[in-house]
């Protein structure tokens, strides 16, 4: 069956690195990502899915989804943080040991979106945990979303 | 314990802590290619390791000092074993300190410390990981010590060299059926005791379906790391038990570097094989209920039974 | 005739029977003698002082009588030969007559360390509520133990046995005001002992018949012109005595109820002390008396210990009361070292003498790292029961903040009861495989068969009691306390944990140097005629003589100490490392999490009972009361699951019920009616005439 | 060939052959069952062909090459049609044994202990010949028989239970070999022919079965009684 369909994943693309968003040196090409939905419509979730699926293989960077914030070295957010998800969004942000990455996967994790000012919401994930790394889309495509994940492995 | 004991546990020492990680990045690498994945090349684990260690270790509200100390207790079991098992040289590092009883009790000693580390948290995914682990190692006992038994009755003794060095001088043994029966039934053993599928899924995300990764869930940093860099020695032990065990070849029988070099090599070579032979299997295997297991490894503890049973029905019981 | 020539009879025929006794006096009988008295000392005492002392002077004088008795055992194994004593007329028959050899030295001697340990437990322990008779017998029962192997006529030995009995009978009952379920244990614990009196009796009477007398030598002179008929008849009955004393299955059935009702330091003598007097029996009257005898005795013991460890361990796994899963966990030990002296008596028999000391060597080493860690956690679960109010594991937990002492202990002794490096029962379980897996060279078919079944029951009940252990440490004291009793536990008052202190202290030196008490046990093997030495030997590292195969726990231990060192100085010396921070327990960012939500000792032990389903039978009920006015709306839902002894089941509730059933036909032959009463007579005497008349 | 080689690889069949004996009676898949069955018939050739080999004898030759004709061929052919069959009308539920009389798990310690059993009583006729290394395997073939029988008593399946009779009829042949060592022609034919009988009379059982009742699940068949 493999020799029938042999290897799925795409080629890398050259990574575009920003200048300044150097990696963190602490986690050398290694990143444990804790995924927490605040309050999202789960298309974000369907394309995180397909980051790490076969195709775009964002493993192959060196990030890896875990179980336990005590195991992650970055949280992804998405979706708006309603407020039932404020304070366990807080608590899962101390959870993981430092040094400690955020990134805001969507629009509505980045601002709010099209909830803006809906009465649920307690705000963005900026408002409510910092910020390190922003993915904009609504869904982001998955290039970008493993783009952003080679921003923090450095890989 | 001679010299060639003793520098075979220092290669041991050296090697095993060394190439555990690799090995686990090996056959992650291998299921990832056979997926259909890039994979994330086998120096990823020792990667994740060295940011494990820089990062800041967390002591959870409300547990004692046995959730610090248990990882130190489950690496150090897991490398005291790793010492003692004849790997690159047919003489033990540990002879007369630690049979294959002994190593057993060990690496089930650490496994217990674990258990209580996890319980010692308080949380429910602790207490179901702890209560699991428990159950399978109460269960996984009676193949592994059969099998022993099994082993040493031809060797006629329990000593770790002394079997290695029977087979290696009668290596039509090997294929004997009671050395067969018993390599099927420490092969079910090592799966079911170092956590892969069927028995227990080392990649699982959901603690329902979690017996190991579940007791583990508290620990962050260098602890975390501390018990990775563990269970994947402790992989390593098993898969080099059964090669020391069962295909002794090119294992080293003298003190001579080229002897020493064959040995490491041969050793590394085997291990890396069983770890892709096992890691290739679990891609087209589905893990099973928890309570299948049972059956699995009664299955197990029948051929170990056959085992003994055969090493007298063939050769009669006078041997 | 003059009372002093049987004494010089039996004298003479002792020294006939044990080659050099009465060469000169040794250390032996003043010691036993010296405990003997301050056992009586004591108990008046206890009777007189006020009650502020009671407790103080039962405990000490207890302690004292187990350290004399402790010596003389010690003086006996180490080879101070002591003549046999002989006093005629205080008992009927043969008089009293005793002897100490290795044998039953090294039972003495650890009986006596046991009640060192207890002693000075029981000094807080009792403390206040100390009553008089409980605090009077304590001592008496300690020195009815350590006449026991003393005994050296089959009268003498059933005397000591009965006063075992009987004072143990009256400790169980100490509390029996307090709590009523102590009167039912009581009564179990009673019937059961008699019974089995009952059988040791008959069999040493039997045996007696057919000897001249009843001192033992006689017996053991008398012993190869039996017909093996007789022998495996009195076998048998001693086996069901002795084994229903040991708490073997299927006759365990007093011991999960008499430790658990019994106050804890008399749980602990029973438990570490008493039961192995059982085995005493076995091994003094299989080997010795009866010197060996046919194959199947031993495989039948060996078959009954096997049964016993697992079954035994099973109930201890399934069981939620802490002293109730230490009972059971006994019965599993006395299981474990009933297959040594049975593979011991096998291997004699078929003629292997070394592996037969061998098995019997690692019997007797049990014996003895039993009863250390056994004492060590009886005292500990007391010490809970007296800070908590509970043995019930599902309310205990988190005791390590308030007992931090009694925490170690119990930690220490559930180490040790695992047989895991470097807990003590490893050493003991490593001689005993040893022993099975190398007695598989030149078996008859039967051993050959029976081996790996013991091996594998021995591995099994070894995983299970890691299970066991690590659920009855781990819930009861660890995690968030579960009632409000465990949060407000206080740590125990010194003489407690002294106590626990010396049984901790054996547990570590019998783990640690084994090698230390080999030559003892030897020489108690010697003495059971079964082998001419223990099969091992060696200081630092255990050496079996004649067979391969080595274990060190000494260095073993130290290597596993150098690498923790080593391993936390690297974690140290990391350069890029951060410091430690505390942080709430992830509860997955939801509120906080309570005790409730954490696993109990049931829930732990759930997939193991799933797993022994079929041999467990588990008994659960659901009552599920609905709403009246929408029978489909559940107003409340309960959920019932225990599981109960099977054994009990299925063999004593059929027994019991058909004595009620005769009892009341009884009953109603008696109505009370003078006339039914003359009628019976009439009928019977004309009935007696008509058979005369019949068989004329 | 020399001794020693003759004797590993007599030993080496015969394990195989009670490996796949337990794996039969473990797997609950009836197309795995067929396969392991397969494997045994090879296992009981090898058997075979290495005593008549060690023997130089014909006869033995001709016999192996039966077995191997019939165990390896035949017989498993004949069983795949039949599932093939059952799976046509039976559906999905026809291709595994759902639940057998008694759990997997009890029945493999219950085959540890008849081969134990086995051991036992086959003692004596191994001491007729304490020589002959083939003597020694014995037990072996006796267990492999009296798991088969066990297996007959504990499924329910037809299919399976036909599966398991076949099984216990390969121990009784390796017994057969190993005691005879071929010297009794006639007997192998009759056993291979009995057999081949009952396949095709279990055969068409089955199938008069799963005409009547649509599928071959032996409890339905109580209600024949009345």
């Amino acid at each position: 069956m493999m020799r029938a369909i042999g290897r799925i994943a795409e080629p890398p693309p050259t990574q575009t690195r920003s200048a300044p968003g150097a990696p963190p040196a602490p986690l050398g090409g290694s990143v444990q990502i804790r995924h927490v939905d605040a309050g999202s419509c789960n298309g974000c979730e369907v394309e995180i899915g397909a980051a790490f699926g076969p195709v775009y293989d964002a493993e192959r960077y060196g990030a890896r989804l875990v179980a336990s914030p005590r195991h992650a070295d970055a949280l992804i957010v998405t979706g708006v943080v309603t407020r039932n998800m404020a304070e366990p969004l807080r608590r899962t942000y101390a959870a993981v040991p430092a040094p400690k990455r955020v990134v805001a996967v969507g629009d509505c994790a980045r601002n709010c979106g099209v909830f803006a000012g809906a009465y649920g919401v307690a705000g963005a994930a900026g408002d409510i945990v910092p910020v390190d790394a922003e993915v904009p889309g609504c869904p982001p495509r998955p290039e970008a979303i493993v783009a952003a994940v080679r921003e923090l492995t450095g890989r | 314990m001679n010299a060639l004991g003793v520098t075979g546990g220092v290669l041991q020492a050296v090697i095993v802590t060394g190439g555990a990680p690799v090995l686990t990045g090996v056959m992650r690498q291998v299921r990832a290619r056979l997926e259909g994945r890039a994979g994330q090349g086998i120096r990823q684990p020792w990667r994740d390791l060295r940011k494990l260690l820089r990062k800041e270790a967390i002591t959870p509200e409300g547990t004692s000092e046995l959730f610090r100390l248990a990882p130190l207790v489950l690496l150090a079991t897991t490398f005291t074993a790793a010492v003692t098992v004849p790997f690159v040289t047919t003489a033990s590092a540990a002879g007369p300190v630690a049979d294959l009883f002994a190593v057993v009790a060990l690496l089930a000693m650490g496994t217990a410390t674990l258990a209580l580390a996890a319980l010692d948290t308080g949380t429910a995914f602790g207490g179901m990981g702890a209560s699991r682990e428990m159950t399978i190692l109460a269960l996984v006992e009676p193949t592994l010590l059969v099998s022993v038994f099994a082993l040493s009755v031809r060797a006629g003794s329990t000593n770790l060299a002394a079997i290695v060095a029977a087979t290696v001088h009668d290596p039509v043994r090997v294929i004997s059926p009671a050395s067969l029966l018993a390599a099927v039934a420490l092969g079910v053993v090592t799966i079911a005791e170092t956590g892969r599928i069927p028995v227990d899924n080392p990649a699982t995300h959901l603690e329902l379906t979690m017996v190991h990764e579940a007791m583990i869930l508290e620990y962050a940093g260098p602890d975390l790391a501390l018990i990775e860099l563990a269970s994947s020695m402790r992989l390593v032990v098993f898969l080099g038990m059964l090669s020391s065990l069962f295909l002794p070849w090119g294992i080293a029988t003298a003190l001579t570097p080229l002897a020493l070099a064959g040995g490491v090599a041969a050793f590394a070579a085997k291990v890396t094989l069983l770890g892709a032979a096992l890691a290739a299997g679990e891609v087209f295997m589905a893990k099973i209920r928890l309570f299948r297991v049972p059956e699995l490894l009664a299955g197990s503890f029948l051929l170990a039974l056959l085992a003994v049973a055969s090493s007298y029905f063939l050769t009669g019981p006078n041997l | 005739m003059s009372p002093a020539t049987p004494a010089l009879a039996a004298a003479h025929s002792a020294s006939r029977f044990w080659p050099g006794i009465g060469a000169h006096w040794g250390l032996t009988w003043p010691a036993l003698a010296g405990a003997g008295t301050l056992a009586l000392i004591t108990a008046l005492f206890s009777l007189a002082v006020p009650r502020r002392w009671r407790a103080v002077v039962s405990g000490a004088g207890t302690a004292l009588t187990g350290l004399a008795g402790a010596a003389a055992g010690v003086a006996a194994v180490t080879g101070h030969r002591s003549p046999t004593l002989s006093v005629p007329g205080v008992l009927p028959l043969s008089g009293v007559t005793l002897a100490v050899d290795p044998l039953g030295g090294w039972f003495i001697a650890v009986t006596g360390a046991v009640a060192v340990a207890v002693g000075s437990y029981a000094i807080g322990y009792q403390g206040r509520a100390a009553s008089r008779p409980s605090a009077a017998v304590l001592p008496l029962f300690v020195a009815s133990l350590l006449a026991v192997p003393a005994a050296a006529s089959a009268v003498t030995l059933l005397a000591c046995w009965e006063l075992m009995a009987l004072t143990s009978l009256l400790l169980v009952l100490a509390e029996h005001k307090r709590r009523p379920e102590v009167a039912v244990a009581a009564r179990w614990y009673a019937i059961m002992t008699h019974l089995g009196l009952v059988c040791v009796l008959a069999g040493l009477m039997l045996f007696a018949a057919h000897a001249r007398g009843d001192s033992f030598a006689a017996l053991a002179r008398a012993a190869p012109h039996l017909s093996p008929a007789v022998k495996s008849t009195v076998f048998v009955l001693v086996l069901v005595g002795f084994g229903s004393k040991a708490g073997l299955v299927p006759l365990h059935a007093w011991l999960p109820r008499a430790h658990p009702e019994a106050p804890s330091h008399v749980s602990a003598l029973m438990s570490a002390a008493m039961v192995n007097l059982g085995l005493y029996g076995l091994i003094r009257v299989g080997s010795g008396l009866l010197g060996g005898g046919s194959a199947w005795w031993w495989l039948l013991l060996i078959a009954l210990g096997a049964v016993s460890a697992v079954y035994g361990i099973l109930q201890a796994a399934m069981s939620t009361d802490v002293k109730r899963l230490l009972g059971c966990s006994t019965t599993e030990n006395m299981g474990l070292a009933c297959v040594g002296i049975g593979a011991g008596g096998l291997f004699a028999t078929t003629g292997h003498p070394v592996l037969a000391g061998l098995a019997l060597a690692a019997a007797l080493l049990h014996v003895a790292t039993h009863a250390a860690f056994k004492t060590l956690l009886f005292l500990a679960a007391g010490s809970v029961l007296h800070a908590a109010g509970t043995r019930d594991l599902d309310a205990l937990g988190g005791l390590r903040r308030g007992m931090p002492a009694t925490t170690l202990a119990f930690g220490w002794g559930a180490l040790a009861a695992s047989a895991l490096p470097p807990g003590t029962a490893f050493v003991s379980e490593w001689l005993l495989v040893q022993a099975l897996i190398h007695g598989l060279h030149g078996a008859s078919t039967a051993t050959a068969i029976t081996l790996p079944l013991a091996v594998s029951a021995v591995a099994l009940t070894a995983g299970l009691a890691v299970a066991t252990f690590v659920k009855a440490f781990g819930t009861g004291f660890l995690a968030k306390p579960r009632s409000a009793g465990a949060a407000a536990a206080h740590e125990s008052p010194g003489s407690m944990l002294a106590g626990m202190g010396l049984a901790g202290a054996a547990c570590a030196i019998l783990a640690l140097v084994p090698g230390a008490v080999l030559p003892a046990i030897g020489r108690a093997v010697a003495a059971a005629e079964v082998a001419a030495a223990s099969g091992a030997g060696g200081v630092v590292t255990l050496r079996l003589d004649g067979l391969a195969g080595e274990v060190s726990p000494l260095l073993l231990t130290v290597a596993l100490l150098i690498v923790m060192v080593a391993a936390a100085a690297w974690l140290r010396a990391l350069p890029a490392r951060s410091a430690r921070r505390k942080a709430r327990l992830w509860d997955c960012g939801g509120g906080p999490l309570t005790a409730r939500m954490e696993y109990t000792a049931t829930s732990f032990a759930e997939p193991l009972q799933r797993v022994f389903d079929d041999v467990l039978a588990p008994e659960t009920d659901l009552d599920v009361t609905h709403h009246d006015e929408a029978r489909y709306l559940v107003a409340s839902a309960e959920y019932r699951g225990r599981v109960p002894d099977r054994i009990e089941r299925r063999l004593y509730e059929p027994v019991l019920r058909a004595v009620g059933a005769w009892g009341d036909a009884a009953r109603r032959l008696a109505p009370g009616s003078v006339h039914r009463y003359l009628g019976y007579g009439f009928y019977a005497v004309a009935g007696l005439l008509i058979v005369l008349a019949v068989t004329r | 060939m020399n001794h020693t080689a003759f004797v590993e690889l007599l030993n080496l069949a015969c394990g195989a052959l009670l490996v796949t004996a337990v794996l039969i009676l473990w797997r609950r898949q009836l197309a795995a069952i067929i396969r392991w069955f397969t494997v045994q018939g090879l296992a009981l050739t090898a058997i075979a062909a290495i005593i008549a080999v060690d023997g130089h004898d014909a006869r033995l030759g001709a016999i192996a090459a039966g077995v191997f004709a019939l165990r390896v061929i035949a017989l498993p052919l004949l069983l795949r049609r039949a599932l093939a069959r059952a799976e046509a009308d039976g559906g999905g539920r026809a291709l595994r044994e759902t639940s057998p009389l008694v759990n997997v798990t009890a029945s493999l310690l219950a085959a540890a202990v008849l081969t134990l059993l086995a051991y036992a009583v086959s003692r004596p006729v191994v001491q007729l010949t304490p020589a002959s290394p083939a003597a020694h395997a014995i037990p072996i073939g006796l267990a492999v028989a009296l798991i088969g029988f066990f297996a007959l008593v504990t499924r329910r399946r037809a299919m399976s239970q036909l599966a398991s009779f076949l099984l216990m009829d390969n121990g009784i042949t390796a017994v057969g070999l190993l005691t005879t060592a071929g010297t009794s022609l006639i007997m192998e034919l009759g056993i291979s022919l009995d057999v081949l009988f009952a396949a095709a009379v279990l055969q068409v059982l089955t199938s008069r079965v799963r005409d009547t009742f649509g599928h071959a699940d032996l409890d339905e068949l109580r209600e024949l009684r009345d």
